[in-house]
């Protein structure tokens, strides 16, 4: 009972963070309603057990992520109050639509059976420990932990390369491909 | 010896590409004289070898090399009288129009390619004539289209001589149609074209409805050539060439190939009683026309060309008779004596410096004695006066439509009648030419052609005169001498006894009519009678049919080509491909609206496609 | 009535969709960016109810690596976004349609 | 080996005339035209040691190049082939002869002329439908090039149409033999099989008859052109350079033809013999229309252009009459239409190099000031029209005759196309030769050099050569011929007519290269013995 | 772990050697162009090697019977899960990614001369995403396969908007970021539905999918239609198809030139052998669920592709909607199931050469007015410079699909392989739009060849680097157009697991 009202509340807590965020004309007030939209997804995974991943998403994702965010948001400095009147023909009825269609869609096509898969080799008792996922992220993992190696370089190197660019550089090239 | 007779094709052809290839080194008169001479030679060539046939010699066929076997079609010749009795007509004729025309054509800018496209006719001819297949004699047939359409507009900077030529060619070619579809059905009944089996297999192999109607599209061939209804009024035109072309291919030769070509296929029309009504009908009809529109033309040539027509109306009308032989000889009478009026006339043309119009005429009597003397006995003969060569074979084919008796009777009065009118315009023409007031343009001096037109002249004209004795009722020699050629083909004969002697009398009498008339109306005035409006004026313009055909055929169809061709086919075929093109491109255009720029209806397309995916996937998994 | 996988589905699912429709709604790149966001998290919570549900570590290791991806994304994501509004001192996206057709 | 070096020489002409010294642009036109004669030279030497009669086709070569997909380097040369071939190679050495005014970017122009001769004389002799199909395509690279760079005023509009009309047929031919070569594919147990010969033992039922007729159909109807696909062609022909005319008309056609003979009537004899009546009908409809249309065409190629129409709707007629003489006739039409057609866009493209223009209106009384062209070209339009004695008249004469035996109505509808070609080649002739000169621009034209007869002499004494005495080459496609009837007989229960044909019955299995895979139709030899 | 095993990931580490030597040495070091250039062309032929030696590794391992395909799960038998799997699928995938790299590079390196100090993270970049782009096709599982993708195209991300000079440039980067991100949002969203629906994020494996699947029909199949379906379109998406295209046409104008041939190529081949990883590798057994949809996004791939290419006055665009028409093309492959792939990888690889080839040459008809693309800057490029005239050609026909050109072959095996597995509407439609293909095609042929220059106009040089690229690209075209056997007969080899 507790668990569906903890549920209900988090649930409406993340709903309406989304709402503020796709809504809200000032993009601080989006940032906010993610940040609680984030908060909320951090309990639901304490809810499944997955402690770690809970950690993380309040660490990474409403720390880091979100600060960086609001960082850029400030330092754009402008469109504080954002027009929401549609200017393209037909947007606002097609994301209408389709929104409400893909949510409808899913949710029908999942109704009978959200999972279908198998636990056969599963790993039940591990579930939950920040071993488990340790286990899981040095051994099976290993591999794809390494991998990620290529995505940080290039969020450092890729970042680097912009921010080089500055207004003198702007003049400098003439055209692109030189003899 | 029967083995080169090959030559008698290529003696000339080979005249005629040394004359095109090498003439300029010839010059002027010896590439008439070298042209001349290779007509000459195959004309006492083939009369050696014609000879032995009066000896009863037997008919032969020289394979020469295979063309297209596989429709039976193959350089083969066949020699029989009548191809011999052909040959030597076209190269006797021939020959004596090329001594005539060396000093006819003097002076001409392209004389040597004269005598080069005249050796082309001759080995053309021959062609034809000597063929024993339909193949090869289609091959003449129209080779012999191609030297009339060069030497018609032989003059071409003369814009009705080049119209004139084209017009020949392209009647002759509906002619040829016919021809064609005729040898297609020969082919398809027989499996070949080959002379020798067609005719000896045609009772067998031909039912009367398949006999009649491939009869009756050789005969549309025979028409175009022979310039019979509807097809004859191309070679009034022709008179546009050079006057001895006039005289060999529109009078003596060419044009009676059509009448050839019937009297070869005898076998095939003797199986067709429809036909031969037709065929002799069409040939009655088109004598009496034409001899109508003789009587109002004011051209001298013109007058002989629609003579031509009357007179191979005549031909064709004996051998619808099948008075096969009878057709030819008239064929060979009248290759005299109409080559000896044409050459007769251009002579006078050439002496009043080349002036047409009977008209300006009048008085030449005596300025040119013997083109007088020659045309007089060639008047004498066309017009059918005893003994003279026409006389008996006018007759004759008179004589056998008398002898079918039944509808053909109305055939033999029309004959009667023409003969009549014959008589009437030949007598005005001469006496109009000939006699009366000088009414010559200013600076006319009309004087006697030189001895080599006047010796082909002679020549003919003693033809004209004594020819018709190789054949007369007591003496068929040339029906005898045909024999081989028409064997086991049954003609039609003119009645015996006295139907027979009546009957000539009966022919005199309205020649004798006619004559007479004409003297009345031009010889004892001294003034021309007015000739205008009503009939004449009628008779002039050949009583409009050019101008029928031109409104009737010509323009519609020419309206029909342009709009097939500046609507149809450009607006509507190639509107149908052009507007596919369009239509892709306006489909590209529209699309390309969807391309906003901005990231959000990209964002958008992304996300309802996904939606149409999943969509798709899930209805055709059978998910909902 | 326990919370079943089904309700963090729905929710998810729900998140999913409001964060593309965010995606197509906002016209500040920012914000359109923040949705994405919102879609990455709801995969995450997908990947664990559905691991948790199969009692498999493997949705919680895929998470995981999500949010590296989202996280070295929205690095580049903001440095380009910066880069690129910095100049033109307005982070509206509609502003960029030059290139169209 | 001497069909690879066919195909092999052009193209090494083509690398030599593209190497040549970018400064050293006089000896492109010696080279191109040295270079040219060589595959001329040895076609004429496959022409003098093929042996008629015997195996059907000849100089075989087989190298399979991928055993998986069943795809080989097959060429061979019977009696259809090689009649194109030699006028391939023949009129392709005319045209760049006739190339000389050609001076802008004259190398590109050698290699595309060279690149489209090596793609035409492939498309001759492939017996592999994908390598047929290969050369069938790149032919048209090379010609949109010709047209598009030197062609004249309208010639992007022109070059664009003949590549994407050609290319809409040819996305069928090659769903056509995909589907084929998947059939054929199953047959001999391997994913596909381009092979001819394997093809030609495929037994397809009726209904895949039809339609893979219909796919091979409308790519080759296109080529041919059958009305009413034929509106590419006028344009293409019209804004051509010289050469480009003359081998579009001369050899570029006549793939569509070919394509029907060699492959629509082997492998599909069934749909022939049902759709041979219609298409006769269309033939026809192309003859008449073509002639009708071009005798109003104020432009001398645009009446050409459709003169050619006219022309091939006989071979259409003749190949679909399925008659022996029809087929024969068929082929030789095409031989002289390639060199009639060819010389008359050689003459309009002397003439135009002169004047700069192409319409009739602009020309009159010719004759008097070039007396010498003005023989020539009524030489060839007679040539044309079909006058016995000449090239033309052989091939019609029997296509007529020939398809009167199964066709009658047709072949006499057809028959009156002679009067229509009479009709608009001379009154072209006379508004351009005849009458007095008009337009003092015509008057101080010179005519025809050394060079240009040297190009124009050949064809004359070809074109007379072979129309009098034409056996040589009937000798030649008479037996190729049979064998596409006999095969036809052998499985449909049409009987062409007898009349002509030759006595000995070759096995239609004789049809196909000769190597292994020969026993494994034993069997079906037998059924077809049965059936005869 | 023995040598076979690490061979699987020896490519993606020597790329990463490469990149990081190259920062050491061109930032740290600040040595020349000369120096670090030739490490990074070093680490792509050596990863090039590498393919080689897997491919060959492979067979080996075949023959033997080995299960060593699989980087991870030898010897420790508590991981079940591969990460990376080795065979000739990914061992030919690598082979070719790593030649486009390295012909991209060379296509690029006027840019990165022009970029001055930023060439050294560019070449960086370049590495790495090549690395990723392999890492997409040797994944033995999906999340692996996601990082892989991600690699890639937040490296190409930054490429795209690397000339910020030009405003379009800007524009490019952001849109193709955004919706990349949201595409990337829409995959792994797919991805996690695969793994509720087979309990499994691996494609290989015990418990994989494919095993899975080889013991288990899903009654309920929901959740695994909507992960196929999400994936297909993140891949979609990736590789162009429509309508998930959008991007390409705007992001293809506005990045840099030299730069877009390998961007579009790499993902080209690296998104299709993704799909074909995922698709026939993993999920062989729904054929019959995802062939229908694949058909379908094919054909308004190639309708929209060349309707709209065919409208575009901007030879960028152009190739970037046809690049959306050889997307559906590529696509008729899989329909054949296994039996496609290997014309899937004729075609892929094949256009990614031609690609390369392309806007190699579009960055040098472009040098002299920047980011000039419209069509009227090539007019009378024969004229200009006849070699990249010519060579244009060749690579316009090979995209057409004129014989005698590697693309004809493509276009054959893809279609022949489409027409078996009996999507013969499909073929039609495919040469109905290749027909309006050839219009595109010769359209700009026409401007090359047909149109006269500007008066202007320089005659145009390419770069030794340069010429060396088309010279491999344009042989590479024909030889592959002219005997293709081979090759055709080892790509049949080339199947996944």
């Amino acid at each position: 009972m507790v668990e569906i009202v903890v549920f209900g509340v988090f649930a409406l807590v993340a709903l309406a963070g989304a709402v503020v965020m796709i809504t809200a004309k000032n993009p601080v007030y989006s940032a906010m309603g993610l940040l609680s939209t984030m908060f909320a997804m951090a309990i639901f995974y304490v809810m499944l057990d997955a402690h770690f991943v809970a950690a993380i998403q309040i660490l990474v994702y409403a720390g880091a992520v979100m600060t960086l965010f609001l960082f850029v948001i400030m330092m754009i400095g402008v469109d504080k109050q954002e027009d929401t009147a549609e200017s393209i023909p037909f947007q606002r009825g097609i994301t209408f639509v389709v929104a409400l269609g893909l949510a409808v869609v899913i949710i029908l096509a999942g109704r009978q059976a959200w999972i279908t898969g198998s636990d056969a080799f599963g790993t039940p008792d591990m579930v939950g420990t920040i071993e488990a996922v340790a286990d899981s992220l040095f051994g099976n993992w290993t591999i794809a932990f390494l991998s990620t190696v290529f995505l940080l370089t290039i969020a450092a190197v890729g970042t680097v390369a912009l921010a080089l660019f500055g207004p003198t550089a702007v003049r400098d090239i003439d055209g692109e491909e030189g003899t | 010896m029967i083995d080169y007779l090959w030559l008698l094709i290529a003696i000339p052809l080979l005249g005629s590409l040394t004359l095109i290839l090498f003439g300029r080194r010839f010059g002027e008169p010896a590439a008439g004289w070298f042209a001349s001479a290779l007509v000459v030679i195959p004309f006492f060539f083939a009369l050696a070898m014609a000879l032995p046939f009066i000896g009863g010699a037997e008919s032969e066929t020289v394979y020469v090399f295979s063309w297209i076997p596989m429709v039976g079609a193959n350089a083969s010749l066949l020699w029989d009288p009548l191809s011999a009795l052909m040959s030597l007509i076209v190269t006797g004729v021939g020959a004596l129009i090329h001594i005539y025309s060396v000093g006819y054509m003097h002076g001409d800018e392209r004389y040597t390619r004269f005598f080069s496209y005249m050796n082309l006719f001759i080995a053309s001819m021959m062609t034809l004539v000597l063929a024993d297949n339909f193949g090869l004699m289609f091959v003449g047939w129209e080779l012999v289209g191609l030297s009339s359409y060069l030497l018609i507009s032989f003059w071409f900077s003369k814009p009705s001589a080049a119209a004139a030529g084209k017009k020949a060619f392209v009647v002759n070619r509906i002619g040829d149609w016919g021809f064609l579809v005729a040898l297609m059905m020969i082919f398809a009944a027989f499996g070949t074209l080959d002379f020798g089996i067609v005719f000896s297999e045609a009772h067998g192999a031909l039912t009367v409805g398949m006999a009649t109607a491939i009869t009756l599209l050789l005969f549309v061939g025979a028409a175009g050539k022979s310039a019979q209804i509807p097809l004859y009024i191309w070679l009034p035109d022709a008179m546009e060439g050079p006057t001895p072309v006039s005289a060999l291919i529109h009078a003596a030769t060419m044009v009676t190939a059509g009448v050839y070509m019937v009297a070869r296929a005898a076998a095939l029309f003797e199986m067709a009683p429809v036909s031969q009504g037709v065929v002799a009908t069409v040939g009655a009809l088109t004598a009496l026309l034409a001899a109508t529109i003789a009587i109002g033309q004011r051209d001298i040539k013109r007058v002989l060309a629609y003579s031509t027509v009357s007179q191979l109306g005549y031909m064709v009308m004996a051998v619808g008779l099948t008075a096969f032989t009878a057709g030819i000889f008239h064929l060979m009478t009248h290759a005299f004596f109409k080559a000896l009026l044409f050459l007769g006339a251009g002579s006078v043309i050439h002496a009043m410096s080349d002036e047409q119009d009977m008209w300006k005429m009048g008085g030449l009597r005596k300025i040119m004695p013997i083109t007088f003397g020659t045309m007089a006995i060639a008047w004498l003969a066309i017009s059918g006066v005893f003994p003279f060569a026409g006389f008996w074979s006018k007759d004759e084919i008179l004589g056998a439509a008398f002898g079918r008796g039944g509808g053909y009777l109305v055939l033999w009065a029309i004959g009667v009648l023409t003969a009549m009118l014959t008589a009437f315009y030949m007598t005005k023409l001469i006496i109009i030419t000939f006699f009366g007031e000088k009414r010559w343009d200013k600076g006319a001096h009309p004087h006697e052609s030189p001895f080599t037109m006047t010796i082909p002249l002679i020549v003919l004209a003693v033809f004209s005169a004594f020819a018709g004795l190789w054949n007369t009722p007591w003496r068929l020699g040339l029906e005898h001498f045909l024999e081989p050629a028409f064997e086991g083909v049954h003609q039609a004969h003119p009645p015996e006894g006295l139907a027979l002697w009546t009957l000539a009398l009966i022919s005199l009498a309205v020649v004798a009519v006619g004559m007479f008339v004409a003297y009345l109306r031009y010889g004892r005035r001294e003034e021309l009678p007015v000739e205008e409006g009503g009939y004449w004026n009628a008779a002039l313009n050949a009583y409009w049919v050019d101008d029928f055909y031109g409104k009737v055929i010509v323009l519609p169809g020419k309206a029909v080509a342009t709009w097939l061709a500046m609507f149809f086919d450009m607006k509507v075929v190639d509107g149908i491909v052009n507007g596919l093109a369009v239509v892709t491109r306006s489909f590209g255009s529209s699309m390309r609206v969807l391309q906003t720029g901005w990231v959000r209806s990209y964002g958008a397309a992304i996300v309802a496609g996904s939606l149409g995916v999943i969509l798709w996937l899930l209805l055709q998994g059978g998910a909902f | 009535m326990t919370v079943t996988i089904g309700w963090y589905m729905i929710l998810a699912a729900v998140l999913f969709s409001m964060g593309a429709a965010g995606v197509l709604m906002r016209r500040n790149a920012l914000v359109m960016f923040m949705s994405v966001e919102l879609m990455l998290n709801s995969v995450n919570l997908t990947f664990i109810a559905a691991g948790n549900e199969l009692g498999l570590i493997e949705g919680q290791v895929a998470a995981l690596f999500v949010m590296v991806v989202a996280a070295a994304e929205v690095t580049i994501g903001l440095a380009i976004l910066v880069a690129v509004f910095r100049r033109r001192a307005t982070a509206n996206v509609d502003a960029l349609s030059e290139l169209k057709g | 080996m001497e069909l690879s070096l066919l195909i092999a020489l052009p193209l090494l002409g083509a690398l030599v005339v593209g190497l040549l010294p970018k400064e050293r642009t006089e000896l492109v036109f010696p080279v191109a035209l040295g270079v040219s004669i060589l595959p001329l030279g040895v076609s004429l030497w496959i022409m003098v040691n093929f042996v008629s009669g015997e195996s059907v086709f000849q100089f075989t070569e087989d190298y399979v190049l991928s055993e998986t997909f069943g795809i080989g380097w097959r060429l061979g040369v019977d009696g259809i082939s090689l009649w194109m071939i030699v006028l391939t190679g023949l009129l392709m050495t005319l045209s760049i002869a006739a190339s000389k005014s050609i001076t802008d970017r004259t190398k590109q122009y050698m290699v595309a002329m060279l690149v489209l001769e090596a793609g035409l004389l492939g498309v001759f002799l492939s017996l592999d439908l994908l390598l047929f199909f290969a050369f069938f395509e790149i032919v048209l690279v090379p010609m949109y090039l010709l047209i598009g760079i030197w062609g004249g005023e309208n010639r992007a509009y022109a070059s664009i149409k003949f590549v994407l009309f050609t290319a809409f047929g040819s996305i069928f031919l090659l769903v056509g033999i995909i589907v084929l070569a998947i059939t054929a594919g199953d047959a001999v147990g391997a994913p596909t099989s381009f092979d001819f010969r394997t093809m030609l033992s495929l037994d397809l039922s009726s209904t895949t008859q039809l339609w893979l007729f219909l796919a091979f159909g409308v790519a080759f109807a296109i080529k041919v052109p059958i009305f009413p696909f034929h509106t590419w062609l006028p344009d293409a022909h019209t804004e051509a350079p010289t050469a480009g005319s003359v081998i579009l008309a001369g050899v570029l056609l006549k793939m569509g033809a070919y394509g029907f003979l060699r492959f629509n009537l082997t492998f599909f004899p069934g749909a022939s013999v049902d759709l041979a009546e219609i298409i006769g009908i269309i033939g026809v409809i192309g003859i008449i229309y073509g002639a009708a249309v071009a005798i109003v065409q104020p432009d001398v190629k645009r009446l050409v252009a459709y003169s050619s129409v006219s022309h091939m709707g006989f071979v259409m007629l003749g190949i679909f009459a399925l008659t022996s003489q029809g087929l024969s006739g068929g082929v030789f039409v095409m031989i002289s239409h390639g060199l009639t057609t060819g010389a008359l866009f050689l003459l309009i493209g002397m003439i135009y190099e002169r004047r700069h223009t192409r319409l009739i209106a602009d020309y009159g009384g010719l004759a008097k000031v070039m007396p010498l062209y003005a023989g020539v070209f009524l030489f060839m339009a007679f040539a044309s029209v079909g006058l016995p004695g000449l090239s033309g008249f052989v091939g019609e004469f029997a296509v007529l005759l020939g398809s009167y035996l199964t066709l009658p109505v047709l072949a006499i509808i057809a028959g009156s196309g002679v009067i229509l070609a009479a009709v608009y080649l001379l009154w072209a002739y006379e508004r351009m030769f005849t009458g007095p000169v008009t337009n003092p621009k015509n008057e101080g034209l010179s005519d025809l050099d050394f060079r240009e007869i040297a190009i124009l002499v050949p064809l004359i004494v070809i074109i007379i050569g072979i129309g009098i005495y034409p056996k040589p080459i009937l000798d030649r496609i008479e037996p190729s011929v049979e064998i596409i009837l006999d095969r036809i007989e052998a499985t449909t229960d049409y009987e062409a007519p007898e009349f002509g044909r030759i006595d000995e019955i070759v096995d239609p299995r004789d049809v196909v290269i000769e190597s292994a895979g020969h026993d494994d139709d034993t069997g079906e030899h037998g059924d077809e013995e049965g059936s005869e | 772990m023995n040598n076979a095993s690490f061979l699987a990931v020896a490519p993606e580490t020597v790329l990463l050697l490469g990149a990081l030597l190259v920062i050491i040495a061109g930032v740290m070091l600040e040595r020349s162009r000369a120096e670090w250039g030739f490490i990074a062309v070093l680490s792509f032929v050596v990863a090039m090697v590498l393919s080689v030696l897997q491919w060959r590794a492979v067979d080996t391992l075949v023959e033997e019977g080995s299960d060593l395909l699989f980087f991870s799960a030898r010897n420790v038998p508590v991981l079940r899960i591969p990460m990376v799997v080795m065979d000739h699928y990914s061992a030919f995938a690598g082979f070719v990614i790593f030649t486009v790299g390295l012909l991209g590079l060379g296509a690029v390196w006027g840019l990165v001369k022009r970029v001055k100090t930023r060439g050294v993270e560019l070449v960086t970049l370049i590495l790495l995403a090549f690395a990723g782009l392999h890492m997409m096709t040797m994944s033995a599982n999906i999340i692996m396969l996601f990082l892989g993708l991600e690699t890639a195209s937040i490296a190409f991300y930054v490429i795209a908007g690397f000339t910020r000079e030009r405003e379009e440039s800007d524009e490019a980067a952001v849109k193709y970021f955004l919706l990349g991100s949201l595409a990337s949002a829409i995959f792994v969203y797919g991805a996690a539905m695969l793994f509720a629906a087979t309990g499994s994020t691996s494609f290989y494996g015990a418990g994989g999918m494919k095993d899975f699947f080889a013991s288990t029909i899903i009654g309920e199949p929901g959740v695994l239609l909507l992960g196929i379906g999400f994936v297909i379109v993140g891949l979609g998406f990736k590789v162009s198809a429509a309508p998930f295209h959008q991007w390409a046409p705007d992001v293809y104008q506005g990045a840099p030139t030299g730069a877009v041939g390998f961007m579009a190529a790499g993902v080209k081949v690296a998104g299709f052998a993704a799909l074909g990883r995922i698709l026939i590798g993993a999920l062989p057994s729904q054929i019959d669920n995802w062939a229908p949809i694949l058909a379908i996004l094919a054909g308004i791939s190639m309708i929209i592709g060349t309707a709209l290419a065919a409208v575009q006055g901007d030879v960028k665009r152009i190739l970037a909607y046809s690049g959306v028409a050889h997307a559906g093309y590529i696509m008729m492959a899989f329909l054949a199931g296994e039996a496609g792939i290997g014309a899937m990888w004729f075609y892929v690889s094949m256009y990614a050469l031609t690609l390369v080839g392309t806007f190699a040459i579009a960055s040098v008809v472009s040098r002299n007015t920047p980011g000039r693309s419209d069509l009227d800057g090539w007019s009378g490029l024969s004229r200009r410079s006849p070699e990249l005239a010519w060579a244009m050609l060749i690579l316009l026909l090979a995209m057409g699909g004129i014989p005698f050109t590697a693309g004809f072959i493509s276009k054959l095996t893809v279609f022949t392989a489409a027409a078996d597995a009996g999507y013969l509407w499909l073929v039609i439609l495919a040469l109905l739009t290749t027909v309006v293909g050839l219009y595109v095609y010769f359209r700009v042929a026409a401007k090359m060849f047909l149109g006269s220059a500007e008066e202007d106009a320089p005659s145009l040089e390419p770069s030794t680097v340069l010429r060396l690229v088309l010279a491999v690209v344009v042989v590479g075209t024909i030889v592959f157009g002219v005997n293709p056997w081979p090759l055709l007969d080892l790509v049949r080899e080339a199947l996944p697991l």
